[in-house]
């Protein structure tokens, strides 16, 4: 009961069932513990024919809403957020593809997409750009029928997949508002010039994440989307809203995952001769975890909800992304105070949603910029 | 857009409109300095037929659902929680009436009490048994026609009012069992016997706590509601549900109130040169404020939904207690913090909000009776 | 053991006996409630001697160190910390006609000061001048031998209460930089002119605080404290450490007894057949209470050595003075949480250390003034 | 200034010229990204002759307080917990082996430990005795001269490094209360029979945890600890203390640490054309983090001056642990807030005190256990 129609709860429930039976946790973890990226899972969900869900019939999708989507997204991260984002990641890219993309862009790309053949990863950080992600300095010069990329990009997901190509944003002018002068490219991560290497991060292992060094790299002025000075608009627009609502969803579905391991591994662990949800305060613990976690869940329906019906809804998939993300910190943070020592390894599941918790109020915009944003939209003209 | 149709969308509009209009904050805020029922408001009320909304129509009642009720209580509460629960609290007395009472306690009742003319309070909570209601002491004799009772009663708001009924736990049996052997008896306030007492409370000040010795009061037999022995059943169930779905809106409705006045202020107070909205740590915290509300409202709507549509709910029902109590507590503090040294008068209403949030995570049933209730539902069977 | 000495020791235990056997909380109780300044406990102070505890041996007092007359503060502040403000108040203003005064001045009010005669309130703020101090705006403009003084204050503790001399911040000169052009005059509340009303404010009831409206205040040029311009040197210096150290520690005394009765009540109240010190959320948060109220304890010694020595101490007295406020704030919440219902009562005390609590965090420099201070010395040069 | 002496001021500066000098922070990293024990810098500190300190002068060591001791933990653990506890670790079996050994078990063992020639491990929690200690299952039996243990230990950190003797809770009989019938044997880790298993846990990287398979394991009735039987007083007295004032100075240590760096990274990371400690709610966090690492300094100079003066210090010592490992908890993951995508990486070493952050509320008694020791020395006589 959480304003979900019969058919929501219905998916809902296909999702779980296809997790649990078709993937499992101990692939997740195996994925995470070896970074190692969940190609067989996305190949079996290519199959499903899930990668085309959220797009519009007339490029072949199946236009499923927006909600119904971050549902998938909530479920598919049941065992870990980060599944869920090696998943869906490229869906985004993909959407910007079909929204912006020539005819050409479109026919090249999307089928490959659904079909699991290619995939996207979207690099817009830099070192010196990163909440401030205006101040993207990477240099594409446009000489002849090519532009030539020169600089460093940081905090790519997913750059280094086989079949894989990048959608970086560039700098193609400077200009005043540094908002401007900003555009988009298509790069396979295989075009020479692109250094590409793996960074040891503490979370988001299996999407693997990366720094890229650009030494006059050559990409046709085709492989450009949408025009030049595009950029922060293709970037910065609907692309990030969708991509929030559904962070907050596997931001949700991780935390709920959390705690049903705390919830059972409390009544399963047995100390001083009772299993140790008969303590107090273990006990409120996880009453508040759950609490919290319904809240996060609540709040992203409702943002999913409005995103779906193109409402205005800037100020609630805010709140959806700073609550959800905030929430898997505690409950993972409180899980691991339940699990004790056991928590610690990774066969307890635990301390990956733990890890990953830190990430989520950091990546997609740290809670910072969420509180931000909401507090502009509070303000009184 | 929280899940709300459009006909309870206008219905909060119009409650919204008129507290506003009818009503006003300084009204309430008045009944709060000179702790005085808002008797004129009540009778507004009244006369607006709103006291009835909820009764079945077999009762002369509007049938309204639960979740359509809680909405009103949120807007009533808009100004201060205290006055919204001097509003509804007879209701759900007068509730068990009509679901407990006899053709002629109907009769004699419920429509002196639709009309305005007499009013309910429930008294529950005695020295020895808060948390702990099965604890209760006050003993009924049953002499002859008669029941004779002896006593002292604690914490019941508004059982000094005028024409008003106390609908009270009494023991009439000793028991292994201590929950069986409680009935309840309808007492009105001006039977001999009852001595009555206000208590300096810090809050709920307009409804106004009693504590209540009763020394050989005389009843009989035929104002006891339901069987001798029903006082657990009657007092413990449905009754509970409902008061706390709309506890829950009403500090909610409050938490809202006190946020959009923290806003309020935050812009138009300036030091340093600029509104102080302008300072990030203000403007954060507001943001946090208002995504907090958010979940409340949410978790509220959906206990109220569940509730209206008789599915079992009491685990989502006191999540829905915790968390808007809980809100209301935290939103009102840091709307003290914004407001400085003003919100320390009762003409800034901050101060009010403050108070009513301490006694909102004490009353009806503490945030730890709350979360030992969420944990019970966790409990794996 | 807390870094005392065996004559600090001593010296704490001997205010605690003059506290528990001399005042009593009754008596802090009553005033409170009767928004009554506890007159008769001053006298007994001042007979004590304790007025001059603090005074250099020059000006006839008694030379101690602001380390032992905190822990004066602590344990006068054991009730309720507007006690101990009531009666340390007028102290930092007598310091500072020490400190700044002409021989004149010192004779003209420091003997009866000691004596109980005389007592002072500081007046700083005004209705658009809070934590923006500089800001003032109530003028002084010199006439003759006279200055004549035209504006607004707010929020001036005690200046209403009898036999008082307002020490107030003015605006002597309109400067570029606005903190200079500040002076301070040292005004009689009798003076013709002064209009000063008492507000209904949540906390600090038996000190009163007050706003004072000035229509053509005349005072003397000999009235002045200091030189024409060194109002903001005088207000802003050394005094403000000075009260910073002692409110950090009367918070904390404060917060100890709110603990000390909270772990009593829990010890005595039964539910359940059980003292409620038994349910482990209730004292685990008695733990956590504790805890923080000794952290709280030993920021504030270390922040008083710290001040006695002479050594350079602002970051260190800004955190003691936010830790210890925050701490009253949250010890004072839960016990009131722990106290249920009761709580709600004047007679319980713990509702009095509720709402001073409040005022802790925003009166004397808010929270979050003090971390904005804390912020600036970790400033890297 | 923190109630320390000039020697301690000196002797704190000491060490922290020696880490920074001899072992540096990169050395540190480095252990814990390859799992490795530092074993280097465990020879220069033997050579540096502070194995010895803490040990009584009667079997050849400084006679240290337990205070100055701790200063040199805070010290040692300023770059990461992990690397303070691997020194330090085997010191307090040592010390058991001062204060319980024969004559020739401190012979054998205590100047080999002094020279850095073999170091200790112990081994209390098993698969079913975490808090519950007493529940241990291991048995030993005696069989002549020798006694035969099998059994399973878990979380024994250190247990696998080379020339380490296992110091090991053991049953030696069936005892209605279950903590007598406990003894405590030494158990060289390359005896016959172990199976020493190192776990991949979360933290505690470079000491290593490990789980302890015991099959027939015989050892030598001269190697038991004590008599049979004084295993629980062994391991559960002063032992834990002296060992819970260690782990609070480390993890207050660790937290300094913590909090410069994000303190150094906030003045040099530049977003939005400014260093990002110029944002409000950065800096005031950053105040907030450096007044929490004071408050948990002073909890653990109080409890170490104590404890080194012999008085009864139980709560003081747990206070200290559970403010401390709390304090190292929020403020690591507040430097990972603040360090944004840098902090996910081993380089910056903030993702270092986040993971050790988690083990310290976990480890060596949870803050459950410490609140229910404060809340034990809390109860009414």
């Amino acid at each position: 009961m959480n304003f979900l129609s019969e058919e929501q709860i219905m998916w809902r429930d296909s999702v779980e069932r296809f997790v649990d039976q078709e993937i499992g946790r101990e692939y997740i973890r195996k994925c995470d513990v070896n970074r190692q990226h969940p190609d067989e899972a996305y190949q079996k969900i290519a199959k499903m024919g899930w990668l085309k869900l959220m797009f519009p019939p007339e490029v072949g999708g199946d236009g499923v809403s927006v909600f119904d989507y971050a549902i998938m997204c909530e479920m598919l991260s049941k065992y870990g957020v980060d599944f869920g984002v090696a998943i869906m990641l490229p869906t985004f890219t993909a959407m910007n593809i079909a929204r912006h993309g020539t005819p050409e862009q479109r026919k090249q790309y999307l089928d490959p997409f659904f079909e699991g053949k290619i995939r996207f990863a979207v690099s817009i950080s830099e070192p010196n750009a990163g909440s401030d992600a205006a101040n993207t300095q990477t240099r594409a010069e446009r000489v002849g029928d090519e532009y030539v990329v020169n600089g460093q990009k940081l905090w790519c997901s997913g750059a280094g997949l086989k079949n894989t190509v990048i959608v970086m944003l560039v700098r193609t002018e400077k200009t005043e508002d540094k908002r401007k002068g900003l555009s988009v490219l298509l790069i396979p991560n295989t075009t020479p010039g692109l250094d590409i290497r793996s960074l040891p991060t503490l979370a988001r292992r299996s999407v693997s994440t990366t720094e890229i060094f650009l030494d006059n790299v050559r990409i046709p002025a085709s492989q450009m989307l949408g025009k030049p000075g595009d950029g922060w608009k293709i970037i910065g627009g609907e692309h990030l809203l969708l991509e929030r609502v559904c962070a907050a969803a596997g931001y949700m579905g991780s935390a709920q995952g959390a705690v049903t391991d705390a919830l059972n591994y409390a009544h399963q662990r047995v100390q001083f001769g009772q299993p140790i949800f008969e303590f107090q305060v273990l006990r409120h613990m996880l009453a508040d975890m759950q609490t919290q976690v319904d809240a996060a869940r609540l709040l992203t329906y409702r943002a999913a909800d409005m995103a779906s019906k193109g409402l205005p809804c800037g100020k609630e998939v805010a709140m959806a992304k700073l609550f959800a993300s905030e929430t898997l910190q505690t409950v993972s943070r409180n899980g691991m105070q339940i699990m004790g020592g056991h928590g610690m390894l990774p066969d307890a599941d635990m301390e990956r949603h733990f890890r990953e918790g830190m990430q989520a109020t950091v990546g997609g915009g740290t809670s910072q910029v969420q509180r931000t944003m909401i507090a502009q939209a509070m303000r009184i003209k």
